[in-house]
């Protein structure tokens, strides 16, 4: 195994893996640390810290056209319709809170 | 046909394309996944949104020592299956069966531990049946969202095992450094079924959590 | 013969008995004017296209001038768009405009089941398949499902409303004409989804107040729901002196509730049903959740009268 | 119309067409060939649309009368529910993509197959078990939700077959979804040297757009179905009891169902710009406006969902955002229609069958959207939501545009994918049969849905029963009208006059080879220099008909 490839193959997905359990360990205390407002917020947003490390460095979205690139983003897309325009039904109700 | 050993298949007109069109359909078939997946979020956020305390309230006994396990196990995987995908990329047929075995080897462990999981959860009387531990509004339908979940997940990733279970097949005949596209196509599907635990993770084990 | 007597029995108007009927047929009149212009239109470019340029017709071919290339196409994408638009603002205008609700409406409760309308008059009266009400004066139907979706339909006032299990959804009309109308399920409910019928009955003031007078004695809605209060032993908490520690119901309704984990909620019929149905759902705060769910020993029908008791509970001075 | 019109531009070659690849049953039903697939699914698919509409037939009859006692209510909520669902999900969202598309995208393209030709086959066997199962449980154990499975209804109260039924849906989806992948891929991917996305020709839009739906709704429907399966096994998700909400079930519902009718017209579209150009020896008229408009149509198609719940208890202020978008989405299917009327203008129009049905498609296509405009006005839609006026106004778009441009297409394209000949004037008869039994159908129950006719009511009330009356005579020469085809489209295949590579002289890459195709389609890849619907100089008018086109895309090969 040459130098590269010790770098390409092994080195850089063990830097994304300890992205990803430096992830789990915040998002760990966190929700531990006690009540608050924001916590379902904060914990989701570090899971999306974590789907983009793995998609970018595990999936290699780094090296994709982009094409692939769109396709990747079009189902985060279309889902925020769903949820945009059914909040905006909930939100609005007088019902329940 | 072929160009440096690589097979192509009929109605591609080379190797190169043949990966790019299988990776872009993956990714395609993948977003039809955040939609799938997304849905039944949408059920847990509007029953979040109707009932915050109560679904803390059924949050708090979710199994958190089995979800953190299966997490750090998961990630492990993730990061097997990456190796073996860049090893494949790079002709290095040893560590990518190596890696494929670690992979299967963690999965399994996950799929175990989930079991175990299950039947604690069936013991504490966490199905939302007639005999169902929780009360309140909510509480029932967070579980809910938790056993169709983890178990739609459970089952993608059984499928996942599958999978390279194949790709190891492949590795033991000696052909898989020539199957990129599969190798390619396998790690998308195992990762993403990866990022879907990390949001199970976060909306299921750490709502509760004080 | 016979079908001179079935066009004669199909009548192709509508009565138009309430305020929103005369809106609803102004649109709909409109509209429908629209459509014919451009269904017109449409049809009379493809079959004057269709006989001038036939395959070997005399007519001119040619080019196409270059002005029917760009101008046209802008032309009409900016005056459809702007058609649409118009209509579209006219109409959520009209909507938003027929939604407010006049507070002095009179309230009648509707409870649904398969496949039955159950109505419940404010003085206590109880119906089942007809619903009398006031002509000229605004009525509001706060209605449930003690099972499944159903939908109030009243074809001459233009109205419905789905009929949902576990909340109250609301439906406001005001007559303009005395009579007799059909009132359908429009919402797919089961069985008998086609027989689940009903009469609205409109009666000129006097009338629906004779009406009224002339039904049995019984109690009013919220006498009646004063009962339920005792006999189900809501006083035990709830009532002054009592050792448990539970939110006081007087000057309840209408308030703004502070909430255990912040928030407040608006005390209206829906708060109310699940405090009683869910009582964790949402907590008043300074209390513990104690109150066990009346799901399943209380119906739909008791509700009605014992939310209407709970309502008329005015705060003590 | 001559067969022998024009020489084929192809060398017919050796090759021997893909029919003649092997005969036996198995030669067929694992043949990975996208063309020997598009078979596959154009057989299933007429065997389920008779199916289905020997349903509708049936209720038809019930309906002739205010009180008929020919089929009792249980039987009529499953024979409504066996029609919707086998319409929507076996017929009509299959339909043209599956069979057209399948057999003409790769050859539009100038491709040798779909990208994934063995997924394909999978395709097709998912959609055919799914559909077979759910068939015998809406026959024998009988399904009474509506195709809309409204919980709480099909979830607590309903004790029919419902969740076999949603499982077999469920795998269907899963088809539905596996082609579209396939066909986004194959367009994507595999499209001919010099082939622009502003060369393709609109059909191959119109498929790409509606895959472009398929992928990205179906997946929502495929987990409502899911949870619809599970609260049915004891996991409350909608419950009301358990503090769920019934009306969360229909937003899910809806975020597929509305995008699944822009999945049934997208592709109609598509086969009606190529004939209205092929018909009318014209360039579609706003090419680009009408590619860009499938697309955003596709797009828009995802926004509008709320105007099925205007009286479903939404939010007024969801009702108003909700109406505001279904307006907008009017304004591409409008252009689309001015385009397709503005492609008639200075041409030299042909009238054989496709042309007959492409023009009944307008008309009923225009009907049909601009009825839509009714139920995008709030207090409108609040008065006639959930009447027999949605029930005309849907068969407009679905029947009257999706099922005419069906076999518009199919017409169409008949030679290519037989190598036979139709008999003209009977499929001219049929055409115009189908047109006027239609309107005679669906044009009565706008009247009674004004006049309040709910939908699915077994019984009615008397003052309604003239238009029913009208409508079940309707039905009779509308079921007449689609049986035709069978027999003198069977006939053609066995008695046909031979069909030339290029019948109606059309451009595209299709009728370069030879009629039946080769399995490999073309004997060498086609370059595409030019755009499609060449039929004239920009600068002059159109050819006669009878002469080719200017240039056929692809050159000659």
């Amino acid at each position: 195994m040459t130098r590269r490839q010790w770098k390409q193959v092994v080195a850089t997905p063990f830097a994304a893996w300890a992205a990803l359990a430096l992830g789990i360990g915040l998002t760990c205390g966190y929700a531990l640390m006690g009540a608050s407002p924001f916590k379902p917020a904060i914990a989701l947003a570090i899971a999306a810290c974590q789907a983009a490390v793995s998609a970018i460095v595990f999936m290699r979205l780094d090296r994709a056209s982009a094409l692939v690139r769109f396709a990747a983003v079009s189902g985060v897309l279309w889902l925020s319709f769903l949820f945009i325009l059914s909040f905006c039904d909930y939100l609005s109700r007088a019902y329940p809170p | 046909m072929s160009q440096t050993g690589v097979t192509v298949r009929e109605p591609w007109p080379d190797a190169r394309r043949e990966e790019t069109g299988l990776q872009f359909a993956m990714w395609v078939f993948l977003a039809t996944e955040v939609l799938f997946f997304g849905a039944l979020i949408c059920t847990y956020a509007v029953n979040r949104w109707a009932h915050p305390a109560a679904v803390r309230e059924a949050g708090r006994h979710a199994a958190f020592a089995y979800g953190l396990a299966n997490t750090v196990i998961l990630t492990l995987s993730g990061l097997s299956m990456a190796i073996a995908d860049r090893a494949v990329k790079e002709q290095l047929g040893a560590l990518a069966k190596a890696c494929l075995w670690i992979t299967l080897a963690l999965g399994t462990a996950f799929v175990v531990i989930k079991a175990l999981e299950y039947y604690k959860d069936i013991s504490d009387n966490l199905w939302p049946g007639p005999d169902f531990a929780l009360r309140g509004a909510g509480a029932r339908p967070f579980w809910s969202f938790y056993w169709v979940a983890t178990g739609v997940h459970a089952i993608h990733l059984t499928i996942g095992l599958g999978v390279v279970a194949r790709l190891l097949v492949f590795a033991h005949r000696g052909s898989l450094v020539r199957r990129v596209p599969s190798m390619t196509i396998s790690t998308l599907y195992w990762e993403f079924v990866d990022i879907v635990w990390l949001f199970l993770f976060a909306l299921i084990y750490l709502v509760g959590r004080t | 013969m016979s079908l001179i007597l079935l066009v004669q029995a199909s009548p192709i108007v509508l009565p138009e008995a309430s305020t929103q009927a005369v809106v609803e047929d102004r649109i709909f009149l409109i509209l429908l004017a629209v459509s014919a212009a451009i269904v017109l239109l449409v049809l009379t470019l493809v079959i004057g296209f269709s006989i001038v340029y036939r395959a070997g017709s005399a007519a001119r071919r040619g080019p196409l001038p270059i002005w029917i290339r760009h101008e046209f196409e802008i032309g009409w994408t900016s005056a459809t768009i702007f058609a649409f638009l118009f209509i579209f603002w006219w109409t959520a205008s009209s909507q938003l405009h027929l939604q407010t609700v006049p507070r002095s409406a009179l309230e009648i409760h509707v409870v649904a089941k398969q496949w039955m309308w159950k109505i419940q008059q404010p003085s206590g009266v109880r119906e089942i398949d007809t619903l009398h009400a006031p002509l000229g004066i605004p009525v509001k139907l706060v209605m449930t499902s003690q099972d499944v979706i159903h939908d109030f339909y009243v074809p001459a006032f233009r109205l419905k409303q789905d009929v949902i299990p576990g909340r109250y959804t609301e439906l406001t009309f005001t007559a303009t004409e005395a009579g007799t109308f059909q009132v359908f399920c429009a919402q797919y409910c089961g069985l008998d989804h086609a027989r689940m019928n009903a009469d609205v009955v409109i009666l000129p003031p006097a009338d629906y107040a004779r009406w009224i007078a002339d039904q049995p004695e019984g109690d009013t809605l919220a006498g009646e729901g004063e009962k339920i209060f005792a006999s189900h032993g809501c006083g035990g908490c709830h009532g002054q002196g009592a050792a448990v520690h539970a939110p006081p119901l007087d000057g309840l309704y209408g308030s703004r509730v502070p909430l255990a984990g912040g928030g407040f909620a608006l005390a209206d019929e829906n708060y109310i049903h699940d405090c009683i149905l869910l009582p964790h759902k949402r907590v008043p705060a300074g209390y513990a959740p104690i109150m066990p769910s009346f799901q399943g020993v209380l119906s739909e029908d008791q509700l009605v009268p014992l939310i209407a008791y709970i309502k008329t509970l005015k705060a003590k001075p | 119309m001559s067969a022998q019109a024009s020489a084929p531009q192809a060398a017919p070659g050796d090759e021997p067409s893909y029919l003649d690849e092997g005969h036996s049953v198995a030669s067929w039903i694992f043949s990975t060939d996208h063309k020997r697939i598009a078979i596959l699914y154009a057989v299933s698919i007429t065997v389920f649309f008779f199916i289905g509409g020997a349903a509708a037939t049936l209720m038809r009859i019930q309906l002739f009368e205010p009180n008929n006692s020919f089929v009792s209510a249980a039987q009529y909520n499953r024979l409504f529910t066996m029609h919707g669902i086998i319409m929507v999900w076996f017929f009509l969202v299959p339909s043209i993509p599956t069979t057209l598309g399948n057999f003409l995208v790769p050859m539009m393209i100038g491709a040798k197959d779909v990208a994934l030709p063995k997924l394909n086959l999978t395709s097709w066997w998912l959609y055919v078990g799914g559909a077979i199962f759910t068939i015998v449980c809406l026959i024998g154990g009988g399904v009474d939700t509506g195709w809309t499975f409204y919980t709480p209804y099909s979830t607590l109260y309903s004790n029919a077959a419902v969740l076999s039924a949603a499982a077999g849906v469920f795998v269907v989806g899963f088809s539905s979804i596996l082609t579209g992948v396939n066909m986004i891929t194959t367009v994507h991917m595999l499209r001919a040297p010099g082939l622009t996305w502003f060369r393709l020709p609109l059909f191959v839009w119109g498929i790409y757009a509606t895959s472009l739906v398929m992928v990205l709704a179906t997946p929502v429907l495929a987990m409502t179905l899911l949870l619809v399966i599970a609260e049915r096994m004891g996991l409350p998700v909608f419950d009301p009891r358990f503090g769920g909400d019934p009306v969360l079930f229909q937003h899910l519902f809806w975020f597929y169902s509305h995008p699944a009718v822009y999945i049934m017209i997208l592709p109609a579209m598509g086969v009606i710009s190529e004939i209205i150009a092929s018909e009318a020896r014209r360039r579609v008229f706003g090419y680009k406006a009408m590619a860009v408009a499938m697309l955003s149509i596709a797009v828009l198609g995802f926004l509008v969902w709320g105007h099925h719940m205007f009286v479903a208890g939404m939010s007024p202020f969801a009702d108003i955002v909700f109406s505001f978008l279904s307006f907008v989405i009017a304004v591409p299917s409008a252009i689309k229609v001015f385009n397709w009327t503005a492609t008639l203008y200075r041409g030299e129009i042909r009238f054989g069958a496709p042309m007959l049905y492409a023009l009944g498609f307008l008309g009923l296509f225009t009907v049909g959207g601009l009825t839509g405009l009714f139920l995008a006005s709030v207090p409108v839609d609040v008065h006639v939501h959930g009447t027999y006026f949605v029930i005309a106004h849907f068969h407009y778009i679905m029947v009257g545009g999706s099922v005419s441009a069906y076999f518009g297409g199919l017409h169409y394209w008949w030679p290519k994918i037989t190598g036979r000949m139709y008999l003209e004037w009977w499929a001219r008869l049929a055409a115009i049969t189908m047109f006027l039994g239609f309107n005679f159908t669906f044009f009565p129950q706008f009247i009674a849905g004004y006049l309040g006719m709910p939908r699915r009511h077994f019984v009615y009330a008397p003052q309604y029963h003239l238009y029913n009356v009208m409508s079940s005579t309707g039905a009779v020469v509308l079921a007449a009208a689609y049986l035709l085809p069978l027999f003198y489209l069977g006939w053609s295949l066995v008695w046909g006059a031979r069909a030339g590579a290029n019948p109606w002289n059309a451009t595209g890459l299709e009728w370069l080879t030879p009629s039946p195709p080769p399995k490999q389609n073309f004997a060498r890849t086609p370059r595409v220099d030019n755009d499609p619907y060449d039929y004239h100089e920009p600068e002059t008018g159109p050819t006669q008909a009878d002469q080719p086109p200017r240039q056929p895309q692809g050159g000659v090969a």
